[in-house]
């Protein structure tokens, strides 16, 4: 068993209290009208970090679903940006700097898991060594892009770990009417590789299954499907309503096993953390996510932005749009002199 | 008369629609339990209990394929795609199975399925939750695609969707869920599939438009009024079948066409539009036909996305430059 | 243990005789050019014929991908028609008449089991004691439909028998290229119900398989995923060329495992075959499919028949494009008279 | 120059893009061992090995996806559908991911992507092998549509796709394979994207086709030619990017127009190019623009498809139509 050193085990608890933080304030600015519909992290941290933990940064890559993003501060500080630009609809929101390896939001469920198992075949055939681990959602797990990626993945045996983060629910769909089958784990056995069930909220556990999964990665002995069982502790976003769907004794009781606070007593009780550390990490944190807010909110647009980066080059017609975009009246039809618009 | 916004209509009108023929059942992601993340199947569940009404796991393609199914089993499935840029993921099942049903058992099965979707941009959603695939789908024979603008048609048409035998995508625009509002009438109300309908009268210019542009282009067609335009708004309310003869008889009499929609230009309906425009009245055009769209690129983030929606006043500009021309 | 009857068993082997022959005459009028590209039944006889031979054709449903059709006489003579009608190009050749509980050939790989699994929850909400039997193959398996319906049917308990054609072979990319996992039916296991492999080629086998299957669905115990193993003992099609990938020592090896020399041996041993039966038999076949095939040829094709049952009613544009065909000339280009192509 | 079909054309470029860039990966079903099921990969697993061109499992969706990771990593895929008809399956992937991937990221990744298929009818296949769907595929932004319709342009459009850093949806007619033959220039052989190409001169009417109707514009144009017509016929050759600046040179210079596809008509890549015509050189027309196409039906059976498919005979009376009008 891969166990993470105490200082690892601090490092991870920064990055989930963190995340738990600026997930809260961005929650808060998305009240206050200032930022778009997000989706809360509690309850995935030690999931999130305990896996990204047991990575390379340097080799690894990281492809996310949605609610992980916040959580992926291992990966370089300037994601933070990248997030608050994302929240605040800002185009440049889907840009991660290389040479951070990881990938920008994915919105359209589980067509991240096929892009994973592509690109861990890319690292193969380039003798890169590295692993790139995917999440995904109990819910996504019913998109035939999983299977798919799934099965490829096998045959190919490429070096890839597929995280399944469990949290019960699908919007409002719970996992037992999301699939039948004994657990999300089990399902790898449709693919002949091993399928493996941890305690989401036990950091350790994630942290040990993955680093278990990336060695038998860089083994070549192909991927390995990990399911992470946590509950989440909030609503679906911003835009829902558990209240209509989540029994109460349920989220109260998962609320006794809630991540942060489990790692924050073992920490304490190991004399690793204290109120102190609490409150400044807690503090840097809102710093930290202030800056990016500003950051974001200041990070130029030009108007035309919107059409930058579909072509390498505008076609033809995408020239005459932007140049009646610019000319400002919207592209109201195209004339052959190539501005559209202009008689408005 | 009772003055609702779409998304009531649309309730009404499943309501009624369970009620009057048991044979119809409501599928998809969070349609049951929790009456749809926009409430348009709400109440549905409680009423109609969980063998009509059914929550299913995360696989779009499985419920429009599901579809195909119950409707060989003589069911009258309404399935809902929680937004219209995931019937991606049912494409297959959509173009390839479902719009064929009939044609492949000559008429043996009926595909008396409905896939009922929400589309269109305005509303800051994330990636391709706005896209407008409504020309792609109309390439698709078999298919009807029905793109109400006001409440009352939205009920109308949804009543007429679902007892229609041939399968329909009804594309329901998510900004007008609570940002259009109207009378509607009472009891049953059917409108019937492929008629156009006239949304300000003129003899000017016409607006040839669908689903939300079908708004932008009356408020146009009110502040043009306050010059003396009279311009005439033409809702298609379904672009499969397509009036044609409305077409016609709106072209004739204006002469000056603009056609609106929120798609990206290349490939949209728009272009189908046009080309129906040429073949009906090419000899009564004053002008260029011209189309107000979206831009060559993916729906945009929520920052931009005001940007490239066709709004009121690109709608203005082009019935101006219509006018302009010789 | 279900084991069919003396009598069952010798009706089973004179469908798979019948299905065999009728095959190869078949193939036989494809390269004459009188019917179009056809897939040849040679080794799925057992797998077909036990299967259905354990259901209820007045109850049960088959939704056969492209090979099976040939083979499902049990169903009614008039699949034979519908055969060849689609054999040879003719509209009609998708149309299998009420109350025959069989779809048509499905070209689109596995979009047929999303279909079953629809089907038998519509019998079940109707109270029809039926279940659902739907065929695809091994390269099938891969396709998302598979997965997305074997999840939903596990959990809406569905009444449906999922039968894996397991021929080792999706055109030239053998098993161990499609799939990692230890078998087919261990992909069950993802889906939360039971999966069991039988040899395809042990008719008894098949059939006992589909009736617990089925005794299972109708007790409201839900599906069950069958793997058959065969050999794909012919071409993929007409259209293709073996020769190029299938090794000869694997192919001669199945030969030796023929599931109709098989069950021929066995019932010749039982006193229930021989040689005069199996040339009746075989005759039989042949007129049938020649009379199906005079039939087919004969079947009426009126001009515009390409146009009919797309739509309830043609719409106004159909109608006009249908004007257009009549009038002799295709359309090129709508009048507003409604008449195209009239100018030609 | 040699005399090559276009699937010996397409082979020979598939190898000399291969040869020449390492990061040139080649994935599908059928692709390796047996080099697909048109031969248009043969040897191409001989001699770059099995980890260059692979066989994938039977998912169109895991083919297009798994391209999309191989792109991010810094490789160039080249994947094979087997059919146009089965992108469909994988839908959610071309349009939602690969179309996206340098938008989403904000050009921080090339989607450098080939995606072949043949397409388009004529040799008695079974249902979804036939179907021209180059219509959908327009309307969505980031991808490009190629569409060759000579040998020659086979080799250099495909080359160019391979080299281009965007999307492609490089389109090969299924009737071209070996019916189609022409000079194919020997070695590097590079034709731009987005350059249309005059298949015929003339100044009477023009025909604007693309893929395999190309191929029969040009036998209607010599057809007419003796009855003293000269029909241009503009071979679009990239639907997306459109050359404006010749179809709107070739409609100024003849002021008839006919479209010619294969698509349905209702929503085919036709209405498009209508709607550029009239956007571009409304004042040129002299008669209402005729399209030429398919049936609002799915793609038929063997027996009744060369009904189906517009023929030379059918375009010819198209030409013969707009001259007809005043
Ligand atoms: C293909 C697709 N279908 C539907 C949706 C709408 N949708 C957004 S989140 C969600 C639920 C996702 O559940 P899960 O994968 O378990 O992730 P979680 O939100 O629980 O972290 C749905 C249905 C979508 N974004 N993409
Ligand atoms: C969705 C889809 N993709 C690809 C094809 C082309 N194709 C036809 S048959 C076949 C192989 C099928 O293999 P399997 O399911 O094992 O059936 P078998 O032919 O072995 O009986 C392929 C790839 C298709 N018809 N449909
Ligand atoms: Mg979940
Ligand atoms: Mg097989």
């Amino acid at each position: 068993m891969a166990r993470p050193t105490d200082e690892q085990r601090r490092e991870m608890l920064v990055d989930m209290v963190t995340a738990r933080v600026q997930s809260q304030r961005t929650w808060n600015l998305q009240r206050q009208g200032q930022v778009g519909t997000m989706a809360p992290i509690e309850g995935h941290e030690a999931t999130v970090v305990g896996a990204v933990h047991a990575l390379d940064p340097g080799h690894d890559w990281v492809l996310p679903q949605y609610r992980e993003p916040i959580a992926l501060r291992r990966y370089g500080p300037e994601i933070l940006e990248h997030v608050m630009l994302y929240n605040i609809g800002h185009p440049a929101g889907g840009h991660i700097p290389a040479p951070i390896r990881v990938l920008p939001y994915q919105i359209s469920l589980a067509t991240q898991i096929p892009h994973a198992v592509g690109l861990a075949w890319g690292l193969t055939l380039q003798d890169d060594p590295g692993v790139v681990l995917v999440f995904f959602g109990d819910g996504s797990s019913s998109e035939g892009d999983f299977y798919e990626a799934g099965n490829l993945a096998g045959v190919l045996g490429a070096p890839v770990i597929f995280l399944c983060v469990n949290n019960q629910w699908a919007i409002s769909t719970p996992v037992h009417r999301q699939t039948a089958a004994e657990s999300f784990a089990a399902k790898a056995a449709a693919f002949g590789f091993p399928g493996v069930q941890v305690d989401g909220n036990d950091v350790d556990a994630v942290y040990d299954a993955v680093q278990t999964a990336r060695e038998r990665a860089l083994a070549g002995q192909g991927p390995t499907l990990i399911e992470a069982v946590v509950y989440r502790l909030g609503p679906h976003t911003t835009a829902d309503d558990p209240t209509r769907y989540v029994p109460a004794e349920e989220i109260e009781a998962a609320q006794g096993r809630d991540p942060v606070l489990r790692l924050c007593a073992e920490l304490e009780e190991a004399g690793l953390w204290d109120d102190a550390v609490q409150a400044e990490v807690e503090a840097a944190a809102l710093t930290a996510l202030d800056a990016a807010f500003e950051a974001a909110k200041s990070t130029p647009l030009a108007t035309d932005a919107m059409l930058d980066h579909c072509y390498t080059e505008d076609t033809q017609r995408l020239a005459r749009q932007r140049a009646g975009l610019l000319a400002g009246a919207g592209h109201s039809g195209v004339g052959p002199d190539g501005v559209v618009g202009s008689h408005a | 008369m009772t003055e609702l916004n779409m998304l009531e209509a649309i309730n009404e009108s499943l309501h009624a629609e369970m009620e009057r023929d048991d044979r119809v059942v409501v599928l998809g992601e969070d349609v049951a339990r929790t009456g749809g993340v926009f409430r348009a199947t709400e109440g549905l569940f409680e009423k109609f209990g969980e063998r009509r009404v059914v929550d299913t796991p995360l696989s779009e393609g499985a419920i429009v394929g599901a579809s195909v199914g119950l409707a060989v089993a003589g069911l009258v499935p309404v399935a809902e795609l929680q937004f219209l840029g995931f019937a991606y993921q049912a494409m297959h099942q959509i173009a390839g199975q479902v719009a064929r049903l009939r044609y492949r058992t000559q008429s043996r099965f009926e595909s008396a399925i409905t896939i009922r979707a929400p589309f269109g941009g305005g509303v800051r959603t994330p990636e391709l939750h706005s896209d407008s695939l409504e020309g792609q789908l109309a390439n698709v024979p078999g298919l009807k695609i029905v793109v109400p603008a006001t409440a009352a048609d939205a009920k109308g048409l949804l009543a007429s969707s679902i007892r229609d035998p041939d399968p329909v995508m009804f594309l329901e625009p998510l900004r007008g869920y609570r940002g259009i509002r109207g009378d509607v009438p009472d009891g049953e109300h059917l409108v019937p599939l492929g008629s156009a309908r006239t949304a300000r009268p003129g003899d000017d210019v016409v607006v040839i438009a669908w689903s939300h542009q079908v708004e932008l282009a009356c408020r146009a067609s009110d502040h043009l009024a306050e010059e003396g335009l009279a311009v005439r708004v033409l809702d298609l309310r379904s672009l499969v079948p397509l009036d044609l003869t409305a077409i016609a008889e709106a072209v004739d009499s204006c002469g000056r066409v603009v056609v609106a929609e929120e798609s990206p230009q290349t490939g949209g309906f728009g272009g189908e539009v046009v080309a129906t425009v040429v073949e009906e009245s090419f000899w009564s055009l004053e002008a260029p036909v011209v189309r107000v769209s979206g831009f060559d690129v993916p729906y945009p983030v929520g920052m931009v996305e005001d940007r490239y929606i066709p709004d009121e006043d690109r709608i203005a500009a082009a019935v101006r430059r219509v006018l302009d021309v010789a």
